[in-house]
């Protein structure tokens, strides 16, 4: 039993390296501008956010809509204390160069993103995190528009830029970037939920009051998902960020935390491996594969397609959504996790069935 | 029921990456070689109805000289559009779109916010840009591979502030930008600077995206006193801002850049009595040849062609973006012949000696990649017939 | 005469207008089986949440182990309102949590089952075993703690096996029958490690046979784990079987107290409680 | 004097946006007070009713196509309710309302599509969008008649709810959903009822928005939506009343926000509003308070 368990972990740590084995090589072939990288950078920063989600909503049953609020907290810090000082003049060019005149390595940048969003989620969850479900929901959506309305203000410029976008700040070139942290995060988060807080978390979503009668600490555990969570989220607005190459408070919009719940639901509130799978199909399909369905003049052979014209492809992507939403209600994986022991679980179960038939044939 | 749905899906995907994959390479539909031109505008959002009109104008340019002489062979020039969808988060996917389909250089886009978000892409993609009407100095600021056709804010600003006070001689000013716009926050900010340079005093304030609300905004103008109301904001902005400023009877002028010399604007404020003035790069009512056949040629080109109506924003009022689109496709076709190359690289070495006398004016670039341009057109709205009428041509003194 | 454990004084609980528990008072020592009875809604669970923290009295307080763990008096808007007696007697207003009290070492389970349904047997009482945990949620996350973790599972693996629910540990909670999933509460109550169990109707829904093995089950695990238990029940054959004392509520009020025998012979029991369960 | 003044313009706004909000805080407010959902797409079909309004008024004249409107958005807000919540009934609470937003989703997409990206424009409807003054304050009638009109449909629809047959059935299946099914109310048809006249009164509160502020956009209802919703919470949602009360306070208050020169802050203070409010009364103005049995 250990040993199979210990097989499986290699294997499916095998698996992962190949994965990223396979990124390394393409990134070498391929030209670099291609779609498949940029779909791979924001498809692996969108996991790790929606990951962050499913902790709280799937694993703690917080519902909270506060993400792109502790995004834009970590893509605003990374920035504003990351630009080289030598272009802060350029950027800042309405509030004379800006009141920060030092910069932080890019490492140490990203570390503080997530560590303002956490601590901006610890103050904010003082308060919410009392309120029931709904409540708390629209709450923290709240927080999220406030903190957007903050960081654009004018008379925080001198840190923020106001309206204007930070850039200038360093970016990364390679796909494996993103893929690393966002890996590297995940896996923390992994490890947090199959650890005794983690199971703790659960214990809370299935049923609050029995587990403060077993002795857990309800507002303690609530508000610690919800700070991990947004210490996440914080990482991978840095990221984003530097995805981008520039900042820009309007973008965070209530969209937005729509858009990565809707990824966490179709993965499977409660699945890791789901929100990964289903986030890069998320973005692989709104931003790639569908973008011929914008192409007004598409012939197939001499017909003209028609419907095609620019938003068609939105159309036709939140009608999948809705089919999925209503007809796989527990999305991909469900609360299931991808793992080696389940596929081979699967396979026994095949020859099992295929082995019934052949006693029924002969 | 669930096994057909998961059909269709796969089936849907996998037709996708079949175009995905085919949308890489093409040949033209003569057998001749393509060149490839990217038009990175938008097409949906805030700034929908510009960017749109922009586009036409290249479509247009286009549709007049669909191909290009480089280096002695015939290239038909294919035009990649992709919508940016005026938010800068979809900006950075947009244009790797662009540089994924091996365009040669891209032209765009309407709305300095988009520009400048995706200024590093095609920089590290070494495509060449050339703006249209992105007038915000940061889209070409330290990124030599952003060029554009346009007068910059800083000029715009000034220009504007000297109107005010030369024509109305405004001493207080009411000045409206949008929370999170480049484009507005930026040509507010130099509008402000020089007015107060020429001894003028300006009330300063922003409205949220997604207000239709503008009672309150217009009220402050009002109360506060202001002589002039300047808000060159998106369009969708300015028509209900005009149809408020109607409404309660504002009686002090209406001042706005080129975002506004569109008629959008006209329609919002014909059969209105509100005073509105916008500078623009170009002037329909001119008698210059080129610019006579183009207003002309287009004018018929809009009559053929539905959809570019509707685009056009259902007549054939001809906007300054519109004319800006048609010359920066020029510009990229001489550039292309300077080249002789499709290569990003080698059009971006000749970029800098490129000119071209466009209808809009001559077009040349200075050493930071923008448009020499010293003066402006300033149109104000008859709100009778619901055309612009030529003011004046400002330069800055 | 042993050492008393848990102590109720006068306490009174009041929803609105509604007095569902009034001024009422037992005591509880160490290694006795005591039994709440009384029709429903006399107020025997609201009792119990009182005790464990999931409502503060009204008025009155409790004693665990000599110390002073829950007091409140009349206040806010309930100072107008209060209808109980004994107004004014207490001053104080501890207002503990109820994993505070568990923490402390009391245990309850539920009188509608409350596992946690997406968790196997196993895991259930692992959960349970959280409080007791030295890591904090960098160590556990970073797998610093492997030593207590490998502890915790043993303990779990132990506790299942006493209560014969090892063979089950990898089902889901829900897949067992009704009388394993209350043991299984059980387990998960004794996982906490409890100096006093507090027990809400153990035996509901039970066939006879299944209640026969309970009365056993519960003083086995009294013996076993040096618990003193607490518990509410309507089966009078197994109360009276087990108890060593009995409490008799109805409306909320103290009508008798004593051994089994004292109970069964008071008629004002008879009348008010007996009475009603015949023909109940 | 000198307050109301200056400040005549801001309270007028603030009144007829406060109509316009509680018209739309209403289809919130019974939709939760029945479903426990939160109707993310009320906001969509708000602007679809604009919609419906400009494109019919390009064929037929005003005095039906407005009718027209009106009667097909609350179609509308039935389709919905069948396609996108029905199937979803039992499914956990969470579910419905990520169907919700997937539904605004495709409801934006679609305008988007439909309208190319480009703002329409309201037609004018004669007499209440002409331009008035009152106290030297210039407006639309539109603004003076809002609250009226708001106050006439809701004693109306109190009306139904307190006296009619399908009213008395909405409220058995607010208070407790189960039980009421079970004494044999027909949930579905109480439930699209609730939804018919949500949309109704959406289309309504559309029709005084749009003659105000003529622009329309897919995203357009995102706000007055997410603005209206906040209402419903903050007059404790499920209450009636309390959804008015609350949409005209913060109608009110925003405005004058705005009068202020905060603009910067004048969405974002809707949300700072709720918060507190959540903190001392979590139930909101008039919601019933809600004690989980252990």
């Amino acid at each position: 039993m250990e040993k199979e368990k210990k097989k499986d972990l290699i294997i499916s740590l095998a698996v992962i390296a190949a994965v990223y084995a396979i990124v390394a090589v393409l990134e070498a072939v391929l030209p670099r501008t291609s779609m498949l990288f940029t779909v791979l950078k924001k498809g692996s920063i969108y996991a790790l956010v929606a990951v962050s989600m499913n902790l709280l909503n799937g694993f703690t049953g917080l519902f909270s809509l506060g993400q792109a609020g502790f995004m834009l907290l970590g893509a605003y810090t990374y920035a504003i204390f990351t630009i080289p000082v030598e272009q802060r003049a350029a950027v800042y060019q309405y509030f004379d160069g800006g009141i920060i005149q030092f910069s932080l390595p890019v490492f140490l940048g990203i570390i503080l993103a997530g560590v303002v969003a956490a601590f901006f989620a610890y103050l904010i969850g003082l308060p919410v995190l009392k309120l029931k479900s709904d409540y708390l929901a629209i709450a923290t959506l709240g927080f999220a528009e406030i903190i957007r309305a903050l960081f654009q203000w004018d008379k925080l410029g001198g840190l923020t830029n106001g309206s204007n976008l930070l850039r200038r700040f360093p970016v990364f070139k390679s796909t494996l970037f993103p893929m690393t942290v966002a890996g590297i995060c995940i896996a923390i988060i992994v490890m947090l939920i199959n650890s005794t807080y983690g199971r703790a978390f659960k214990a809370i979503r299935d049923d609050d009051v029995a587990a403060e009668a077993m002795g857990i600490n309800l507002a303690h555990h609530k508000r610690l998902a919800f700070t991990i969570s947004s210490f996440f989220a914080g990482i991978s607005g840095a990221l984003l960020a530097m995805f981008q190459t520039t900042v820009q408070a309007a973008q965070f919009k209530s969209a937005m935390t729509y858009e990565i719940l809707l990824i966490v639901v179709i993965g499977g509130i409660g699945s890791v491996s789901g929100s990964v799978i289903s986030s890069f199909l998320f973005i692989a399909c709104s931003e790639w594969w569908l973008r011929f369905l914008d192409n007004a003049d598409t012939y197939i052979g001499s017909f003209h397609v028609p419907l095609l014209r620019p938003g068609f492809r939105k159309v036709v992507f939140s009608i999948v959504i809705m089919a999925i939403v209503l007809l796989y209600q527990r999305g991909i994986m469900g609360d299931k996790e991808f793992s080696i022991s389940g596929i081979r679980k699967k396979i026994a179960a095949r020859k099992a069935a295929k082995a019934k038939k052949k006693e029924g044939t002969k | 029921m669930k096994k057909t749905i998961v059909l269709l899906a796969v089936l849907l995907v996998s037709v996708s990456l079949v175009f995905a994959g085919g949308s890489g390479e093409s040949a033209g539909s003569k057998g001749s070689k393509v060149v490839k031109i990217g038009v990175y505008e938008p097409a949906s959002g805030d700034n929908g109805a510009g960017g749109k009109q922009e586009t036409l104008g290249i479509q247009y340019a286009n549709y007049v000289t669909p191909t290009v002489n480089i280096g002695g062979t015939e290239y038909e020039v294919q035009l990649v559009i992709v919508d940016n969808e005026s938010s800068n988060d979809k900006a950075v996917t947009a244009a790797s779109e662009l540089v994924s389909k091996g365009v040669s250089l891209v032209l765009g886009s309407y709305g300095s916010g988009v520009s400048i978000a995706a200024g590093d892409t095609f920089a590290s993609a070494e495509v060449p840009a050339i703006g249209v009407t992105c007038t915000n100095p940061q889209v070409t600021l330290g990124n030599e591979w952003y060029y554009r056709i346009c007068f910059l804010d800083p000029f715009q600003g000034t220009v504007l502030a000297n109107y005010a006070k030369d024509s109305f001689g405004a001493k207080k000013a009411y000045a409206l930008a949008k929370l999170g716009d480049d484009y507005s926050v930026g040509l507010c900010n130099y509008f402000i600077k020089a007015f107060e340079a020429l001894g003028g005093t300006v009330v300063y304030e922003t409205f949220p995206e997604g207000t239709s609300d503008f009672a309150a905004y217009v009220a402050n103008a009002k109360k506060s006193g202001c002589d002039v109301f300047f808000s060159p904001v998106s369009i969708e902005a300015a028509a209900l801002i005009i149809e408020q400023a109607n409404t309660q009877g504002l009686s002090m002028p209406i001042l706005a850049g080129d975002t506004w010399d569109s008629n959008v604007v006209l329609g919002a404020a014909k059969g209105t009595k509100v005073n509105v003035s916008v500078t623009t790069f170009f002037v329909e009512g001119s008698t210059d040849p080129q610019i006579t056949s183009f207003v002309s040629g287009l004018k018929s080109y809009l009559a053929s062609n539905a959809t570019a109506m509707t685009n056009n924003g259902g007549n054939d009022e001809i906007a300054a973006v519109t004319a800006m689109g048609f010359d920066a496709y020029y510009t990229a076709l001489e550039a292309l012949k300077k080249a002789g190359s499709t290569k990003g690289a080698d059009i971006q070495k000749v970029l800098p000696s490129v000119t071209y006398k466009g209808v809009s004016g001559d077009i040349a670039f200075d050493a930071n990649g923008d448009a020499v341009r010293t003066v402006a057109y300033v149109k104000k709205v008859d709100n009778a017939t619901g055309k612009w009428q030529f003011v004046s041509v400002q330069s800055v003194k | 005469m042993s050492r008393t454990v848990l102590e109720m004084n006068d306490v009174t609980m009041q929803f609105g207008g509604v007095v569902a528990v009034d001024s009422f008072s037992m005591h509880v020592d160490e290694g006795e089986i005591v039994s709440l009875i009384g029709p429903n809604g006399a107020g025997k669970t609201t009792a119990f949440n009182v005790i464990t923290g999931v409502y503060p009295p009204t008025n009155g307080n409790v004693f665990f182990n000599g110390e002073k763990i829950i007091e409140n008096h009349p206040r806010g808007k309930m100072k107008k309102l209060y209808a109980g007696k004994d107004n004014g007697k207490y001053t104080g207003h501890l207002e503990p949590t109820p994993d505070m009290i568990t923490k402390l070492g009391i245990a309850r389970t539920f009188q509608n089952i409350r596992l946690w349904k997406s968790q196997t047997v196993f895991d259930n009482v692992l959960i349970a075993k959280h409080l007791r945990r030295t890591s904090n949620v960098f160590s556990a996350t970073f797998r610093l703690n492997m030593a207590e973790e490998k502890r915790q599972r043993e303990e779990t693996a132990e506790l299942l096996n006493i209560l014969g629910l090892y063979d089950v540990r990898n089902n889901n909670c829900t897949s067992l029958p009704y009388g394993l999933q209350r043991r299984l509460e059980i387990a998960r109550a004794l996982a906490t490690k409890p100096s006093l169990l507090l027990l809400d109707e153990p035996a509901a829904g039970m066939n006879p046979q299944e209640t026969i093995d309970l009365t056993n089950f519960v003083g086995k695990i009294r013996d076993d784990f040096k618990l003193t238990v607490c518990m509410i029940e309507h089966h009078m054959d197994l109360v009276m079987n087990i108890s060593d004392r009995i409490y008799v509520l109805n409306f909320g009020a103290l009508i008798s107290k004593g051994t089994p025998a004292q109970v069964q012979a008071d008629p004002v029991v008879i009348s008010a409680y007996l009475g009603e369960d015949e023909n109940a | 004097m000198g307050f109301f003044q200056t400040n005549l313009p801001y309270l007028l706004a603030g009144i007829s946006t406060g109509g316009q909000y509680a018209l739309i805080a209403i289809g919130y407010t019974m939709v939760y007070g029945i479903l426990r959902l939160i109707n993310f797409a009320h906001g969509d079909v708000f602007m679809c009713a604009a919609l419906m309004v400009i494109y019919s008024a390009s064929y037929l004249p005003l005095y039906i196509s407005l009718p027209l409107a009106i009667v097909a958005t609350g179609l509308l807000g039935f389709a919905i309710e069948r396609v996108a919540y029905k199937p979803l009934r039992t499914a956990p609470r969470m579910s419905a309302m990520i169907s919700a937003i997937g539904m605004s989703y495709l409801i934006q997409n679609l305008a988007l599509y439909v309208t190319g990206g480009l703002t329409k424009y309201y037609p004018p409807v004669p007499f209440i969008s002409d331009s008035i003054e009152i106290f030297g304050a210039m407006t639309k009638r539109v603004t003076v008649i809002t609250p009226f009109v708001t106050l006439f449909l809701i004693i109306v629809l109190v009306s139904i709810i307190k006296y009619t047959k399908i009213g008395i059935a909405m409220r058995a299946v607010s208070r407790d959903f189960e039980t009421a099914q079970l004494m044999g109310v027909k949930i579905n048809s109480v439930i699209s009822a609730t939804f018919v006249i949500g949309s109704l009164l959406a289309a309504i509160g559309s029709t005084l928005f749009f003659s105000n502020y003529t622009g329309v956009t897919p995203t357009v209802g995102g706000m007055p939506g997410l603005k209206a919703f906040v209402a419903a919470v903050f007059g404790g949602i499920g209450s009636i009343p309390g959804a008015v009360i609350g949409a005209f306070i913060i109608g009110i208050c925003e405005n004058l926000i705005k009068g202020m020169g905060l603009t910067t802050f004048s969405d974002a203070f809707t949300f700072v509003l709720l918060i507190v409010v959540l903190m001392f009364m979590p139930t909101g103005l008039f919601g019933e308070k809600a004690t989980d049995k252990v």
